[in-house]
């Protein structure tokens, strides 16, 4: 856990392995996943990571939890595809490339406008006010269709202006690799931030404000910087949608879609830097692939939460991180047997669940279409008790190796930790 | 005249909607520390419970049990699975809450469908409660229940619907038993104080954890049956929870949170204003006009020009709180400026 | 003897099915989860349910072709919507269907039309089933676009038309939902109003919040003091399902000129009390007779729900009609074939509208009454139905369009 | 930074200071003038208002009247980080530090105002060399180095108070105040914490409520008693014992002779 | 009364007591000494409950191990923690309140006793605890316990932060306590007061027990004061 923590020293080859490995990662994507569609949650994934983070800004780095946030990055949105309008007419010279940038300053400027109110108060009158805000700018949006175009919102197109080296961005391939470029600048960037004065100091506000004000800042303008940052990255973020979707409606500055931003920061891990970015790829995969694999999507995100909040509260991150621990101290190898076991079991668990859960769908949806469950390639008949009995054979099963393998698990797992604390406390003697 | 009257009546019975949900909500929320996203989800299981229920054992048995179905689902949600993360601190007990929300809503389509079910009051709040009659020469009459036809012919008949009338009764009653069980018990002040020194207070022997449960169950038993009354006044669908939740906490932190009086105040306030607001028609641009500021064609085209008071009237509540908070963080009687 | 007869007639169509053997895959975009839920499934329902009947050589399908529908949930959202255009193109899927939310319709459109610009060869058609937004078939017309309900202005055009001839009508109330369909309304029926009874008075105008309203008694109130006898709202869902329910506790006895009474949820919420208050238009009913009937009691049979999205039944005829014509599937030829299609439905002569891709169809003005002898069908299982009360000649609905066409080289 | 010890002018002085909560009169006239470079005690009875002194001049409360000046200038009402900027840091009686920092981080945010980084986005915090040997020499300074990459919640409570002081140190401010920084430790600690105390207020002005008579009666040049929100005495050690007035409003128990007598030896 | 065997309590991983024998008589004061983080709060802790501990607590020969808080404090134990846990949120008065258990019928003490006892209280009752100064607010802490009228009394650092002479009054009211037949396990810094009250001091060090005797013992054993008190 300290470790998230420790000093950063500029030439330190584990993190240039790291950018790099970062930077191939988003260069290779789509030479993998080829598909349009693939292609295009890429993007989306590229553009929910920079908005992840920059939320991250406010609720782990923070301490402030937003309901809002979605109307720095919906009016950066907003913005950029007006600013293409504009291009298209030719009012205005400005590079699509360039257009994220637009985005970003006009979130900056909502949160600088917005943030001097939201900011005054911490805790919960911060979470409330943003709430407020947020449910008054999109009731807004939806009257003021001159700017907001209703809910039919704004559309554009994106192939604007002169083609530079033959980039149009009209193939999807083309957007992606604009978000691709942004995101690992922002992601630098904002990762820069967390080590800069003003983003320790924001640590600090985060865990004991009042101290704070002894050692001679003031909360206030710290917490108000800090929103404007964030809402600059979540603007660039918008911006990047707008390109990408050629059209902005009022649900980008809506309750869900704050809602989601705070779910899936807090999901990949809040206590981490990396966290949000591990947040954005899921949020992405959630909404958009799961729905399309199963009708049943809302159910499941809404287990894995309740899950994930009361057995690993620090995000999937903060799992990462403890192994890495238990790694560091070379012990990681010893546990890869119970791991393995958890997985199967765990996996044996899920499919039956997931069958029960398939078919319940079935017969409450579409039954009369026919019996039939397609079901991960398997094809199930809802109608005959077998199946049923089936699926709640294997889940149980399931769920009770599952249990056993839990417990030695857990068994072995606080006997490891146990060791590293002695291990530590000894290095601390000698030390 | 009577339009005066009937808003008033309109305004108070739906701010009296409001303050059961908040009420529970407050109680939560100021005894705990949870925000509850799940609350207005705990708001349509009650009406769906009732629901059930009435087709078997008819309708008032439905009002007893389904806030009591509710109420107990509410104890072991809080006893499985929010107490593991109470320890974690607000955010998770927030963040888990929302997961809920979603399994409940895809829980209640999953079982009563995705449209809406007809959940119409018994007989008894069938029809109005009274009718105000404005007769031809302009007199005020009252009438218990429907009015005679032959009256109604050559009068202005405005009845009052025995549905809202019943929701006052129980909202009403709703207020006096939380105030009792808050000022009178000691419940209260354990769990204030296990907000902040959980272990010391149990170390002073008080089970903390089952006041928690009981907490939680009483705040969602209550949203329950707020639920079962808003589900036979307006209409029981999926829809029901989020079309409340937001304003809900809306009207909590304007009360003050942990205010049980300021949430009553707050409801009524915004189920007035709110209805009041319906009924004017100004708008920035018709009001300039007024005073005679003169608009140039295009000026009186923008949209913000034309917006009316009666179309913002359903997010009042959201403004309300913005500038409740930017001016009175503690809300109205809140005590604590969070 | 008339078995025998359907017998020959599907062997007639079996010989002369061009395309016998071949899959059309359409992919269904619509919203299964938020707001449009109920409605969404419905449809799916609606457009499963038809696929598995028309399949194959038999009257309703000359070109004898497979159908299927591949379902994708929009969540009601543009960008969803897009993705999953995306997903679908990745299929291999030529046909898109659509038509909950003007907004999503808008977006698809011009989606579709990029996508067919950027990728010849890959052409994708939009068949747009209920987003009713004129602008769609007039200034935003596009070739890839084709419209199987009435819009706005037509539904609009009939009703007035109605109204003309109703003397009691003297003052009208608008009240309508705050986004582009309910703004259109609002506009069609000032300018119809005007047009053909300028001596009705529009007492009032209100716009509200979509699905934000939960307590519609103040609207009431507001438009009994208006002295109003009549409102006309395109509401849909629980807006305008709350707001009947409001009108009748509130004691107000005007009568409701509406758009969608006889979707999902709405008539159940109505229920008895609104008997004869509640009017709905649209290009077809309840109690139609014929093949109509036959599906609307299969349909209830089997999915326990009513069936109302009679453009379903339009598309596949259509498509099928265009494919055999065209002797293919592939998009750009079945499109040149369907713009200025005319075959019989079931409502009728029906005619895709070269100039702007509006289906030309009959409509029809319904009441909310007791369902009797002469209109049995019992709406959503309450002892109600939705009683034909005028219906309209496609020529009568029809309203011109602004649309020039651009057709592809 | 450094206030050079004058003799003369008073580097913090408290004019009639009154504070009120509610109609609760908790000080009441205090009056108080420090010399630049002095080590004052501040004792007195429990409730009778040190922390509460305190608390008025580093800002957290304004007083319901009366001034407060530091160098020259008047600081009454102004906020807690304007004062600290003007050169006065406080630490608390009850334990106020950054538990989910480490020590290394509470101390290095404590110095960075002073260096002047201000609200700096632009610059590592790695790259501020002054800030960092500052901090690093501030946790040899508290005997911390071994617990450098601790999280602050996981030291213990003896711990934690060094933790404490050093934040309040760090930012090299002229004036320190000290609410019961021995408070809870053992003997041998508290004369550990009494050393450093010494060493690294070397050349300050420096304030500390205190109970513990050995650490008073061993540290301070002059006394102040703070009795019901009043200044009763401000003299030297010798002096305040002598006092009869302070003899039966505070010390005049076997217990404080004992403490006083056990610095001694 | 209180008979402790083989304690072994641990903070998450960290093993800290290890295996703590001792006991505490009817009526009896104990003084438990030793530096800081030695382990004493945490002994106190394990007794409550309040750390997972391991190995056997006995009270009034009833074996306690494991039970949660309320219940240990229902058999009988109050505890006064070292961070003076009050309710900051509530007044002084609904902090003693909430000492009471249950009914609170045929307690030993009542109200006035304690506003007795620290007429300070008394001023300030219908304050805001949080806003207490440190000295009332640790005085505060130990009336609160012994409203919940217990047998055994585990008091960890009562007179930190208290003024010498409000200390030698704690010290009176030890004995009072003990009077009433109370016992008493005292964590203590101030070895004066200390010895001079208990019957019995046990000095920890390194989570051990690693002296038991009466102070007099003690005094006479420089060789346990310099290694485990560092007090010539
Ligand atoms: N915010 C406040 N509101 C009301 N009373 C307060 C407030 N803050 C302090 N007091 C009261 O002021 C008096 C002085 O408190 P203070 O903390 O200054 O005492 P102290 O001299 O520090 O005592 P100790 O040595 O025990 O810490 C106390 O009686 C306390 O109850
Ligand atoms: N919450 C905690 N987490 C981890 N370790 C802890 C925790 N609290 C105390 N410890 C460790 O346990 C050991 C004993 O702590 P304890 O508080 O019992 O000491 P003590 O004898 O009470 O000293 P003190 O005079 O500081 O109160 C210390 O080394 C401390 O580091
Ligand atoms: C199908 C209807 C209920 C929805 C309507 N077509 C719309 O555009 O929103
Ligand atoms: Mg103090
Ligand atoms: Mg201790």
């Amino acid at each position: 856990m300290t470790r998230a923590y420790y000093t950063f020293t500029p030439y330190n080859v584990g993190r240039w392995i790291i950018w790099t490995a970062f930077a191939l990662v988003l260069l290779l994507a789509p030479q993998v996943f080829t598909s349009n569609l693939a292609v295009s949650m890429l993007s989306q994934m590229g553009i929910a990571i920079i908005a992840c983070l920059a939320y991250n800004i406010l609720l782990g780095q923070g301490g402030m939890l937003s309901f809002g946030h979605a109307v720095y990055s919906g009016l950066g949105s907003y913005f950029a595809i007006h600013t293409l309008l504009k291009v298209a007419q030719g009012e205005l010279a400005v590079p699509v490339s360039l257009i994220p940038l637009v985005g970003g300053l006009a979130g900056l400027f909502f949160a600088f406008l917005f943030g001097y109110v939201t900011t005054r108060k911490a805790g919960t009158a911060f979470a409330m006010i943003t709430l407020g805000v947020g449910e008054l700018v999109f009731a807004l949006s939806l009257m003021f269709s001159d700017f907001f175009g209703g809910e039919a919102g704004i559309t554009a197109d994106r192939v604007v202006g002169e083609p530079f080296f033959g980039i149009t961005f009209g193939p999807t391939v083309q957007v992606y690799y604009l978000i691709a470029v942004y995101t690992f600048v922002c992601v630098a960037a904002m990762y820069a931030f967390t080590r800069t004065p003003l983003g320790r100091i924001l640590n600090a506000v985060r865990d004991n404000p009042e101290r704070v004000e002894f050692i001679g800042y003031n909360t206030q303008i710290v917490r108000y910087l800090a929103f404007m940052v964030s809402g600059f990255f979540a603007g660039i973020a918008g911006g990047l949608g707008a390109i990408l979707f050629e059209i902005v409606t009022a649900e980008v500055v809506g309750p869900l879609r704050s809602g989601a931003y705070l779910l899936f920061t807090f999901l990949g891990g809040a206590t981490f830097f990396f966290g949000p970015i591990i947040g954005g790829i899921l949020m992405v995969l959630a909404l958009v692939f799961l729905s399309e694999l199963t009708k049943a999507w809302l159910l499941y995100l809404g287990l894995v939460f309740m899950f994930m909040v009361m057995y690993a509260p620090g995000g999937i991150a903060s799992l990462i991180m403890m192994n890495l621990r238990v790694a560091a101290f070379g012990r990681l190898r010893e546990l890869w047997v119970s791991y393995l076991a958890l997985g199967i079991t765990g996996v044996v668990a899920l499919l039956g669940a997931g069958a029960l859960i398939e078919m319940v769908y079935h017969l409450q949806l579409n039954a009369a279409i026919g019996p039939h469950v397609e079901y991960l390639g398997a094809r199930l008949d809802s109608s005959r008790a077998e199946s049923w009995v089936g699926a709640v054979f294997v889940m149980l099963t399931g769920v009770g190796l599952f249990e056993l393998a839990r417990r030695h698990f857990r068994a072995h797992w606080n006997e490891i930790q146990a060791d590293i604390e002695k291990e530590i406390k000894r290095r601390e003697m000698m030390a | 005249m009577e339009f005066v009257i009937v808003s008033l009546l309109n305004g108070v019975s739906y701010g009296l909607l409001l303050f059961m949900l908040s009420s529970g909500l407050t109680l939560i929320f100021s005894m705990m520390g949870v925000l509850n996203f799940a609350h207005a989800s705990f708001y349509m299981l009650g009406a769906y419970v009732a629901y059930a229920l009435s087709g078997i054992v008819g309708f008032w048995v439905a009002l007893l049990l389904a806030p009591l179905l509710v109420g107990l689902a509410g104890a072991l949600f809080e006893k499985t699975s929010l107490r593991k993360v109470h320890p974690f601190g607000h955010v998770p007990e927030l963040l888990i809450t929302f997961g809920l929300s979603y399994v409940v809503l895809e829980l209640v389509q999953l079982v009563w469908g995705r449209s809406a079910v007809s959940f119409t009051p018994p007989a008894a709040l069938q029809g109005p409660a009274f009718t105000l009659i404005h007769t031809a020469q302009d007199t005020m009459a009252f009438a218990w229940g429907q009015a005679p036809a032959e009256v109604c012919a050559q009068a202005a008949c405005t009845p009052f619907p025995a549905t809202r009338a019943f929701m006052m009764l129980v909202a009403v009653g709703m207020l006096v038993t939380l105030w009792l069980l808050i000022t009178r018990t000691r419940v209260g002040l354990i769990i204030q104080a296990a907000l902040t020194h959980p272990q010391m207070v149990e170390a002073l022997g008080h089970n903390v954890p089952r006041v928690f449960m009981l907490v939680f169950g009483i705040g969602t038993g209550l949203a329950g049956l707020a639920g079962v009354i808003g589900g036979v006044t307006f209409v029981t669908e999926p829809a029901m929870a989020a079309a409340l939740g937001a304003i809900v906490f809306a009207v909590v932190v304007i009360g003050g949170l942990g205010s049980l009086p300021g949430a009553f105040l707050a409801s009524l306030l915004i189920g007035v204003i709110q209805t009041f607001a319906v009924s004017i028609d100004h708008s920035i641009g018709s009001l300039l006009t007024r005073i005679g500021v003169p608009l140039g064609e295009a000026l009186a085209s923008k949209d913000f020009l034309r917006l009316t008071l009666s179309q913002v009237a359903p997010v009042l509540p959201y403004l309300f709180l913005v500038l409740i908070l930017i001016f009175r963080p503690k809300g109205l009687l809140g005590t604590r400026d969070h | 003897q008339s078995a025998r007869q359907a017998a020959r007639q599907q062997a007639a169509a079996a010989a002369n099915a061009p395309l016998a053997g071949q899959t059309v895959k359409i992919a269904w975009i619509d919203p299964l989860s938020g707001l449009m839920a109920p409605v969404g499934s419905n449809q799916v329902r609606s457009f499963q349910f038809f696929a598995e009947k028309f399949s194959g050589p038999n009257p309703y399908n000359p070109a004898g072709v497979k159908w299927e529908v591949v379902p994708f949930d929009n969540k009601l959202s543009p960008a969803e919507s897009l993705t999953a255009l995306q997903s679908a193109i990745d299929q291999g899927i030529r046909y898109i269907t659509q038509g909950n939310g003007s907004s999503v319709a808008g977006a698809l459109i011009e989606a579709v039309a990029r996508h067919n610009a950027r990728n010849p060869g890959k052409e994708v058609i939009f068949l747009n089933h209920s987003a009713v937004d004129p602008d769609f078939t007039n200034s935003k017309c596009n070739y890839w676009h084709f419209r199987f309900d009435a819009d706005t202005s037509m539904k609009m055009e009939a009703l007035t038309t109605f109204m003309k001839d109703q003397p009691d009508i003297k003052k009208v109330y608008l009240l309508n939902q705050n986004y582009s369909h309910g703004h259109q309304v609002a506009k069609y029926a000032k300018e119809l109003l005007a047009r053909k009874r300028p001596d009705v008075e529009i007492v009032g105008e209100d716009l509200h919040p979509l699905a934000q309203v939960r307590d519609f008694a103040p609207y009431i109130a507001k438009i009994k003091a208006s002295g109003a006898d009549a409102v006309i709202t395109g509401n849909w869902g629980s807006d305008l399902a709350l707001l009947v329910k409001a009108a009748m506790e509130g004691g107000y006895t005007g009568k409701f000129y509406t758009y969608y009474a006889g979707v999902t949820g709405t008539p159940t919420a109505l229920g008895t009390q609104a008997e004869g208050r509640v009017y709905q238009v649209s290009y077809n009913h309840y109690n139609m007779g014929g093949d109509m009937q036959k599906w609307q009691d299969e349909f209830k049979k089997r999915f326990n729900a009513d069936f109302y999205t009679g453009s379903v039944i339009h598309i596949f005829r259509s498509l099928s009609e265009a494919m055999a014509k065209a002797k293919s599937t592939d998009p750009v030829q079945v499109a040149k074939v369907l713009e200025g299609l005319k075959f019989t439905s079931y409502n009728g002569e029906v005619e895709m509208r070269r100039t702007d891709h509006q289906l030309q169809q009959p409509l029809y003005l319904t009441r909310w009454q007791k369902a009797d002898a002469k209109f049995p069908y019992r709406v959503e299982n309450t002892e109600m139905t939705f009683a034909l009360v005028r219906e309209f000649p496609a020529y009568i609905a029809s309203t011109p369009t602004s649309c020039n066409m651009q057709r592809p080289g | 930074m450094n206030a050079t010890p004058s003799t003369e002018a008073p580097v913090l002085e408290l004019r009639n200071v009154w504070k009120r909560f509610g109609k609760t009169e908790i000080i009441r006239g205090a009056n108080l003038a420090v010399r630049g470079g002095e080590r004052v005690a501040v004792i007195g009875p429990n409730g009778a208002g040190k922390s509460t002194l305190f608390n008025l001049i580093s800002g957290r409360f304004a007083p319901s009247s009366g001034e407060i000046w530091l160098n020259g200038q008047r600081i009454d009402g102004k906020k807690p980080y304007q004062i600290n900027r003007m050169g006065l840091s406080r630490s608390f009686q009850i334990t106020n530090i950054f538990p989910k920092l480490s020590v290394f981080e509470n101390l290095r945010c404590s110095v960075l105002w002073s260096l002047g980084y201000r609200y700096t986005f632009i610059r590592f915090l790695a790259d501020l060399d002054d800030a960092n040997e500052r901090a690093e020499a501030l946790l040899d300074r508290i005997g911390l180095h071994k617990k450098r990459d601790t999280l602050a919640m996981n030291l213990t409570y003896a711990e934690q108070r060094a933790l404490e002081i050093g934040i309040t140190i760090a930012g090299g401010a002229s004036v320190i105040l000290l609410d019961e920084p021995t408070a809870g430790m053992s003997k041998s600690e508290t004369r550990r914490f009494i050393e450093l105390i010494r060493e690294v207020t070397e050349g300050k002005t420096l304030l500390t409520v205190e109970h513990d008579m050995g650490v008073v009666f061993g540290l301070a040049d002059r006394i102040a008693v703070v009795v019901y929100g009043e200044v009763i005495a401000f003299d030297t050690p010798e002096a305040v014992r002598a006092n009869p007035r302070v003899q039966e409003a505070y010390l005049g128990s076997v217990l404080a002779q004992q403490q006083a007598a056990e610095v001694a030896h | 009364m209180l008979q402790i065997d083989n304690l072994h309590a641990f903070y998450g991983k960290s093993h800290v007591l290890h295996g703590v024998h001792f006991h505490v008589g009817a009526g009896e004061i104990v003084a438990l000494l030793g530096r800081n983080g030695s382990g004493r709060s945490t002994t106190a802790k394990a007794i409550m409950g309040l750390v997972d501990a391991e190995g056997d607590i006995r009270f009034k020969g009833e074996r306690i191990t494991g039970l949660k808080p309320f219940e240990v404090a229902h058999r009988g134990i109050g505890y006064v923690p070292e961070s003076r846990d009050i309710f900051p949120k509530l007044t002084v008065h609904q902090n003693l309140q909430l000492g009471v258990k249950g009914s609170g019928k045929g307690a030993r003490w009542s109200f006035d006793d304690m506003y007795a006892m620290f007429p300070r209280l008394r001023e300030r009752r219908h304050t805001e605890a949080g806003v207490l100064s440190g000295g009332e607010q640790q005085m505060l802490t130990l009336c609160r316990t012994l409203m919940g009228d217990p047998d055994l009394i585990i008091i960890d650092e009562p007179t930190e932060g208290l003024a010498p002479k409000i200390v030698e009054q704690v010290a009176d009211y030890l004995r009072a306590l003990k009077a009433k037949g109370i016992s008493v396990l005292l964590i203590e810094q101030k070895l004066t007061i200390a010895l001079e009250i208990s019957d019995r001091a046990l000095v920890m060090g390194h989570g051990s027990i690693v002296f038991d005797g009466t102070p007099a013992e003690l005094k006479a054993n420089p060789y346990v004061r310099r290694e485990w008190l560092e007090v010539g």
